[in-house]
């Protein structure tokens, strides 16, 4: 059993304009767990995290953050009320600004977050390109910057989507480090991932979403014996 | 591969070609046609019956004018912001030919549409090297320093305009009386539509569309892509000239205001009213403008109210236009 | 000559700073909303309209024969009505376009401007109406000793010149220019880090209009206040704001004051030439440089 | 002739002060399939895009067949039979699948200019069309819009109409980037059938892939070539197993 | 014979919402048309006289546009006022193509009854000769013998400056230069500056209107009149006088047609005006307005018959002696000769409207050119 849920969303449906994308999903995820989404191509993984921020046209259904109910909140609002930091498939990096500028434009939404020399600290290849403009990086150094980007603001949950696509190997495993560390320090995180391998180690429970529905739900421990069921699910 | 946040429609996806649709749309739309050009014909030869051939001799002329402009915006996916420096340029030298060198029409014409397709040249060889937002910023300009030549160069008249222009003869016969002149109007716009309609069809135009859709792509495949483009400019700008120098044989003048931005504007807006991106769109456009304004013209300056607020409405309602909007209703290709 | 291509040089920054103010406000509203403003000259010329109406009819439509709402006031007021104009365009209008090519909100503010234009033309004729609301401390020459220079046009270049400083402090150098821009390029993701994105663009817009409108007031006691005034004044703008490199703030506002410069320059050798010259040199920078003097690259 | 059908000697490009390409020699065999690999950012999209000349290189030079093609502008190379795809999809959104091979073929008609000739005349084509759609298993999708495709269709497109070029070197940009499991698999065979006969080069970062096709591999990293051979050969080289794979990497890099 | 359409048409095409839309055309010249309309009892031969108007917003082409359908749809009989030269000349020759009667008040370049002249056109009221002849003489006389123009650049700019500059330089004084100012211009200071290096005495302003105002006000903004220079205005009207304020015009001497405060006659034609005008005062042009339609009228009466024809050989036999015109004559070339007067603005006197005193009546033939010096190819 685990505790009080910090992130629940229960019949949650979401639509793109009259494309209805979501058919019910529920997830639950625990302070300082983490938890991956899996699922093929369009499953609506992505659509999930952006359905709980409010960025699709429509959703209805259930959200509570910390007991609260967020399903009626301006999509605005849901960052600082929730205290979420959201880094988006396309990693979302502003083209006409620079590093610096783009770590510091998303407004604080919880106590203590990190300094920019904590995040120097943590990605020091940022700190080489600080001034330099957003979509000037490669990719590996963008996606750093969009973590780095959410961690500053204080936010302790985190929804990360595909971080690791595109990248090399090498950078991949840089960040599995990263959020290791960030497990570690206490943040909640759901994770979407296409890679299961870069997944599987650091999560405490999945959930497999097909055509915007759970399918399944597999707790870390259960991996390896849920093997085939995944494969099945995933074709890999 | 990441997907984009929210569908953008372009303009490229303002119109539509036809064998992108189903075959039996392809059916449909082949009768549509068929009838509209009867209609087109028809309205062509028999409207002077009716009204006033001067106001239908007016109509053709801007008809044909954002037809030609239509093949840039609806079919090559410029925009141009200084189409009137054809349309006015070729006026003024047309009416120079005519009244100055003694010429017949038809040459003054012929002239108009020369001297408009070098212009062309020179102001799309320029502008091609930028797109979007800054080809039509570009065009603009250039199309103000041809402004100001037709303001300050001798031959033009200045703010009187290049007036009394001879209408003279063709093949005879006198253009002074209202039939004959009609009916050579008539001509020019017909054939000027049907170039327009087959450049569109051609080999050429699905390059261009090709090119519309996806530039760099058609670069990869080894289409010149600069070298359509300023054909294509060449092209709309000598028939906008064509149009605008017959305008001048009409009225019997050639003033500032053919070549003043806010005629650039007006064509745009016929074009956008009609339907960007279709075959007889812009005439259309161009015969609701200027009736509006022809019979509006007693509520004086309340038109361009009220042209400003169609605009409005269309920029953001009606981004298809006229005749874009029906095809769709009635689900046939409107190209 | 040198005293006539001083003073000439004075009127040309007179309208330089004019042109720079305008500049501004389209840069603004062009980089971090990427919409080309086309009825940024409307919203001049509706800037100098409230400053007359302020002035001469408020009075008489409430009944105060002797009411006036002077030039001091005016020029608070003035940006804001214009300014909350323009909001009202964004809110209910533009705001439907973001997602379509840009061509169309160039194309929905061309209709704005028609419709202004026309309206103004219907209400006080096309013709121009002198703005008596001067403020007295402001009329009369000074002597700068190559020529006597109006007070009053004195006046508008500093307060100008203030002004453009303001603003370019504001966007380059405070996070508000980080977030506008931001906003322009992803308003959803900029949303979802908790911003008002809707309400800042809309501010943004009403900010820039404003400064068009202050541009209309600070002209109204220099021109005569016509519903035509702008109509030109935009082409121009347009150039300017090309040559500067669109979107760019500091471009704006120095190519602003050079044309300006530049044109009254030319006034003396070649009269004729003063109004195209601009475009001319439109013409040259973008053949050398295609994004403009101080415009970014792609 | 010589064997390697494309030579690029000390070829760079900087942005700015910084160099995304630097003294870059590479040298492609004709009929091989040609991978370019290495970490984000280390200018391999860049070298793509030096290659076909849609940017300028800021020195070094590029032979094709022995001729020296770095002055010419990019629908030139492609009309010498260089023929690139991008790293996003790349078609004509509103065309048929067909007519999106079509502008390919016609080409070949020599009739592009011609806007007084109706378009009728390409029909001509529309056999040869087919074909090209049926070598890539999108026959029954001749008449629908390429906007309406799937994703991994999309791809397939974009390589069919390469094709209809007959290139004799095609680059490929991350062709499988974005795709599931099951597309990747197709992509990877189509290349393979449709490298016959002509040289590939492609950028990936699926090392499944690369393995699979390459021929021989180039590693670059921050814009210079860390590495070149087989798959063998540069999987096991540990100056590329450090910057690429990260294996033996302590911290983030 | 008879009335075509079995109605008298006439149309008045002018600048209804421009910079000549005070003083020149607009409202005002309507309203005088329609006056003289209903004086003349709104009937004609038995048939309804109609009066229709149009703006032409100063521009020629769609002036030439709105006469063409006037004429072949409307079938108008006579066309007036045309304010703004530009289209003068370009109405007056199509519709004397189409055989219709211009009667042309606004426009003032000479060239409409001369090089341009026409057999159905007619210039009634002013024209540049006559504006200059006055004051340019005027201000020769008080030692301003070099000058430099701030001309319209257009027709009638053209032609009053070179109107002008025959008589400077028929008196023996110099024209140093000119600048074009566009139609409608709000800036005129560096015009005025460029005026004001060339040293000239005179500055003449070949303009009129809201032009006319500009240029003053921003004279005297610029100090160019307190460091000596003087201004010509070669063409005002009192309306441009009270926009001006007397202050500001003060001691501007200027030609016009007529005054109202000349005698008593006119004096009780102001009064009646003024009830159809929202209490504007007349000027010379909407006084010339009245005249001619009245002028018209009767001669259409006497043809017994709208027959463009008739009623033109009829208007050259009349002479036309009303309030407004003394000793007027339509002459071949189709001119109205008549005196003009010179006036100078005054203080303000206890009607505001009395803005200036008449110094000197011109006499017509001095005033215009003759009939043989016009250069009308019609007359020979
Ligand atoms: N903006 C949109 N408008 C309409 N439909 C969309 C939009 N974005 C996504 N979809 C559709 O919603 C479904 C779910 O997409 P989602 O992006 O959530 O998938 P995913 O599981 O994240 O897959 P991927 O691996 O492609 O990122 C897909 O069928 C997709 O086509
Ligand atoms: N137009 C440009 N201006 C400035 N820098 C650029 C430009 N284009 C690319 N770069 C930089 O050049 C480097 C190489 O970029 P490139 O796109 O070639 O990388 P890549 O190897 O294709 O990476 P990925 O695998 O992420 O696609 C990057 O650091 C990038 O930021
Ligand atoms: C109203 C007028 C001043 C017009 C001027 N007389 C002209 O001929 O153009
Ligand atoms: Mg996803
Ligand atoms: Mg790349």
């Amino acid at each position: 059993m685990m505790a009080a849920p910090l992130l629940k969303t229960s019949g949650l449906n979401a639509w793109y304009g009259e494309s209805h994308v979501l058919h019910g999903i529920d997830i639950e995820i625990a302070e300082g767990e983490l938890i991956t989404l899996l699922g093929r191509n369009g499953a609506g993984r992505t659509t999930t995290l952006r359905a709980i921020m409010g960025m699709v046209s429509r959703r209805t259904g259930s959200v509570t953050i910390r007991g609260r109910e967020f399903i009626d909140i301006a999509d605005h609002r849901i960052a600082p009320l929730g205290g979420i930091g959201y880094c988006p498939e396309e990693r979302g990096i502003f083209a006409s600004l620079n590093v610096e500028e783009n770590l510091m434009l998303p407004p604080s939404v919880g106590k203590d977050g990190m300094s920019l020399d904590e995040i120097y600290r943590m990605f020091p290849n940022l700190k080489e390109v600080r001034k330099r403009m957003g979509t000037r990086l490669s990719g590996g150094e963008q996606q750093m910057l969009a973590i780095a980007r959410i961690l500053r603001t204080g936010a302790k949950l985190l929804l990360l989507d595909e971080i690791t696509e595109g990248l090399a190997p090498v950078i991949v495993k840089a960040l599995g480090e990263a959020i290791m560390r960030l497990k570690a320090q206490g943040y909640t995180i759901v994770l979407v991932e296409q890679n299961f391998r870069f997944a599987a180690p650091l999560a405490d429970r999945h959930y497999v979403i097909e055509h915007g529905r759970v399918i399944d739900r597999i707790e870390g421990g259960d991996v390896a014996a849920s093997m085939d069921r995944l494969n099945h699910y995933l074709s890999v | 591969m990441t997907k984009p946040a929210s569908s953008h429609q372009t303009l490229d996806q303002a119109g539509e070609f036809a064998e992108s649709v189903p075959h039996e749309k392809l059916a449909r739309s082949r009768a549509a046609q068929a009838v509209l050009w009867v209609l087109l014909i028809a309205a062509v030869l028999f409207a002077p019956a009716v009204l006033y051939p001067v106001f239908v001799m007016q109509l053709l002329c801007f008809a044909l004018f954002a037809c030609a402009f239509n093949l840039l915006i609806g079919f090559t996916g410029l925009l141009s912001f200084g189409h009137a420096a054809f349309f006015g340029g070729a006026a003024y030298i047309c009416g120079h030919v005519v009244k100055v060198w003694g010429l017949p029409p038809l040459l003054g014409i012929l002239g108009g549409g020369v001297f408009a397709a070098a212009l062309g040249y020179v102001v799309g060889s320029l502008a091609i090297r930028r797109q979007g937002i800054y080809f039509a910023m570009i065009t603009l300009a250039l199309a103000q320093i041809v402004y100001f030549l037709a303001l300050q160069l001798p031959f033009t008249g200045g703010e009187n305009g290049l007036q009394g222009i001879p209408r003279g003869t063709l093949f005879g016969l006198d253009l002074n009386s209202p039939l004959p002149m009609y009916y050579f109007v008539a001509a020019i716009f017909l054939a000027g539509f049907l170039i327009i309609y087959r450049t569109i069809h051609s080999p050429f135009g699905q390059v261009l569309q090709a090119i519309r859709e996806n530039e760099p792509r058609a670069r990869s495949l080894g289409y010149n892509v600069d070298r359509f483009k300023l054909i294509a400019f060449v092209l709309s700008a000598s028939l906008a000239g064509v149009a605008g120098s017959t305008k001048a044989i009409v009225f019997q003048f050639a003033s500032l205001t053919d070549a003043h931005w806010q005629m650039s504007g007006e064509v745009i807006l016929m074009t956008l009213i009609g339907g960007m991106g279709t075959i007889f769109g812009p005439v259309v456009g161009s015969v609701v403008i200027i009736t509006l304004q022809h019979y509006l013209a007693d509520i004086g300056s309340w038109v361009q109210v009220v042209i400003g607020a169609i605009f409005i409405v269309s920029v953001l309602l009606f981004r298809r236009g006229i005749v874009g909007e029906l095809a769709r209703m009635l689900k046939i290709s409107s190209v | 000559m040198l005293k006539l291509l001083l003073a000439q040089g004075m009127l040309g920054l007179n309208n330089g700073v004019f042109y720079a103010m305008m500049s501004l406000g389209l840069a603004v509203i062009f980089g971090l909303l990427n919409v080309v403003n086309f009825a940024h000259g409307a919203l001049y010329m509706l800037g100098a309209f409230v400053a007359l109406i302020l002035y001469t009819y408020v009075g008489l439509w409430f009944g105060l024969s002797g009411f006036h709402i002077g030039f001091w006031p005016a020029l608070i007021l003035t940006p804001i009505i214009v300014g909350g104009f323009g909001m009202l365009i964004e809110r209910f209008l533009l705001r439907w376009l973001y997602k379509f090519d840009p061509i169309y909100s160039l194309l929905l503010t061309f209709g704005v401007t028609l419709v202004l234009q026309g309206l103004f033309v219907n209400i006080f004729s096309a013709s121009g109406t002198p703005y008596p609301g001067m403020p007295d401390a402001l009329k009369g020459v000074v002597n700068l000793g190559f020529m006597m220079f109006p007070k009053f046009r004195l006046f508008a270049i500093v307060f100008s010149l203030i002004v453009c400083l303001i603003v370019w402090y504001v966007i380059e150098r405070t996070k508000v220019g980080a977030l506008l821009r931001a906003g322009t390029e992803n308003p959803e993701l900029v949303k979802a880090f908790g911003v008002n994105v809707p309400l800042m663009v809309t501010l943004t817009f009403g900010f820039g209009t404003g400064l068009a409108g202050l541009a209309g007031v600070l002209a109204a006691p220099i021109y005569s206040v016509s519903p035509l005034m702008g109509a030109d004044l935009i082409i121009i703008i347009f150039a300017v704001v090309v040559i500067g490199g669109m979107g760019s703030i500091m471009g704006a506002v120095v190519s602003g004051i050079a044309l300006g410069l530049i044109e009254g320059v030319t006034k003396v050798f070649y009269a004729p030439a003063a109004n195209t010259v601009i475009f001319f040199l439109m013409v040259i920078v973008l053949l050398v440089r295609p994004s403009g003097l101080f415009g970014r690259e792609g | 002739m010589s064997d390697f059908i494309l030579e690029a000697t000390d070829l760079s490009r900087s942005f700015g002060g910084f160099m995304a390409v630097r003294n870059v020699n590479l040298k492609i065999a004709r009929g091989s399939i040609h991978a370019l690999i290495g970490p984000n950012g280390a200018g391999k999209t860049t070298m793509f895009n030096l290659l076909t000349k849609f940017i300028t290189p800021s020195s070094g030079t590029i032979t094709f067949n022995g001729r020296n093609i770095t002055h010419l502008k990019p629908e030139e190379i492609a009309n010498l039979g260089i023929v690139r795809s991008f790293q996003i999809s790349a078609v004509f959104p509103h065309l048929t699948a067909l007519e999106n091979v079509r502008i390919a073929l016609q080409k070949r008609l020599d009739v592009s200019y011609q806007f007084w000739r109706s378009r009728k005349i390409l029909s001509t084509l529309d056999g040869e069309a087919l074909g090209r759609l049926d070598q890539v298993g999108l026959k029954r999708f001749a008449h629908v819009p390429a906007v309406e495709l799937p994703y991994g269709r999309k791809r397939a497109l974009e390589i069919a109409t390469t094709l209809g070029l007959e290139p004799e070197l095609m680059l490929l940009d991350e062709p499988t980037q974005g795709m599931g499991s099951e597309d990747v698999g197709q992509v990877a065979d189509l290349i393979k059938r449709v490298s016959v006969g002509r040289t590939i080069i492609m950028v990936e970062h699926n090392l499944g892939v690369v393995s699979k096709l390459a021929d021989a591999i180039t590693v670059l990293s921050r814009g210079e070539v860390l590495a070149e051979g087989t798959y063998e050969q540069v999987s096991k080289n540990p100056a590329v197993m450090e910057a690429y794979m990260g294996i033996k990497a302590e911290e983030v890099a | 014979d008879g009335v075509s359409n079995d109605v008298v048409k006439i149309g008045v095409l002018g600048d209804m919402s421009g910079v000549y839309s005070t003083g020149f055309s607009g409202d005002g010249a309507v309203a005088a048309v329609k006056m003289a309309v209903e004086d003349f009892g709104g009937t004609v031969l038995g048939k309804k006289i109609e009066v229709i108007s149009a703006d032409h917003q100063n521009k020629a082409d769609v002036a030439s546009a709105t006469a063409r359908q006037w004429i072949d749809q409307d079938h108008v009989d006579m066309i007036t006022d045309l304010t703004n030269s530009a289209v003068g000349l370009a109405v007056q020759q199509l519709a004397s193509e189409k055989k219709v009667i211009t009667m042309n008040t606004g426009s003032a370049s000479a060239d409409l009854t001369g090089k341009a002249c026409t057999k159905y056109g007619i210039h009634y009221g002013y024209d540049t000769n006559a504006l200059s002849t006055g004051t340019a003489s005027a201000v020769m006389k008080n030692g301003g013998d070099s000058w430099y123009f701030i001309t319209a650049d257009y027709a009638f700019g053209h032609a009053l400056q070179k109107a002008t500059t025959a008589v400077v330089e028929k008196m023996g004084g110099k024209v140093l230069g000119s600048s074009d100012v566009p139609l409608a211009s709000t800036d005129f200071s560096s015009y005025l500056l460029q005026a004001q290096s060339s040293g000239a005495k005179v500055v003449g302003l070949a303009n009129a209107g809201q032009d006319t105002v500009n240029s003053i006000k921003q004279a005297h903004e610029f100090g160019l009149t307190s460091a000596g220079q003087q201004l010509a205005g070669m063409l005002v009207t009192i309306a441009d006088v009270k926009a001006l304020g007397t202050d500001v015009a003060k001691g501007l001497n200027f030609t016009v047609g007529w005054y109202w405060n000349q005698d008593d006659a006119s004096r009780a034609w102001k009064e009646k005006y003024m009830k159809y005008s929202n209490g504007a005062a007349p000027t010379f042009i909407h006084a010339a307005d009245y005249s001619l339609t009245m002028a018209y009228l009767k001669a259409v009466k006497a043809a017994g018959t709208d027959d463009p024809d008739a009623v033109r050989a009829e208007l050259g036999k009349a002479k036309i002696d009303d309030f407004f015109a003394k000793g007027g004559q339509i002459r071949a070339d189709g001119l109205l000769e008549h005196d003009m007067y010179l006036v100078q603005v005054q203080d303000a006197t206890k009607d505001p409207w009395d803005v200036v005193k008449v110094v000197q009546t011109i006499p017509g033939k001095d005033a215009y050119a003759s009939l043989k010096d016009g250069g009308c190819p019609l007359v020979k």
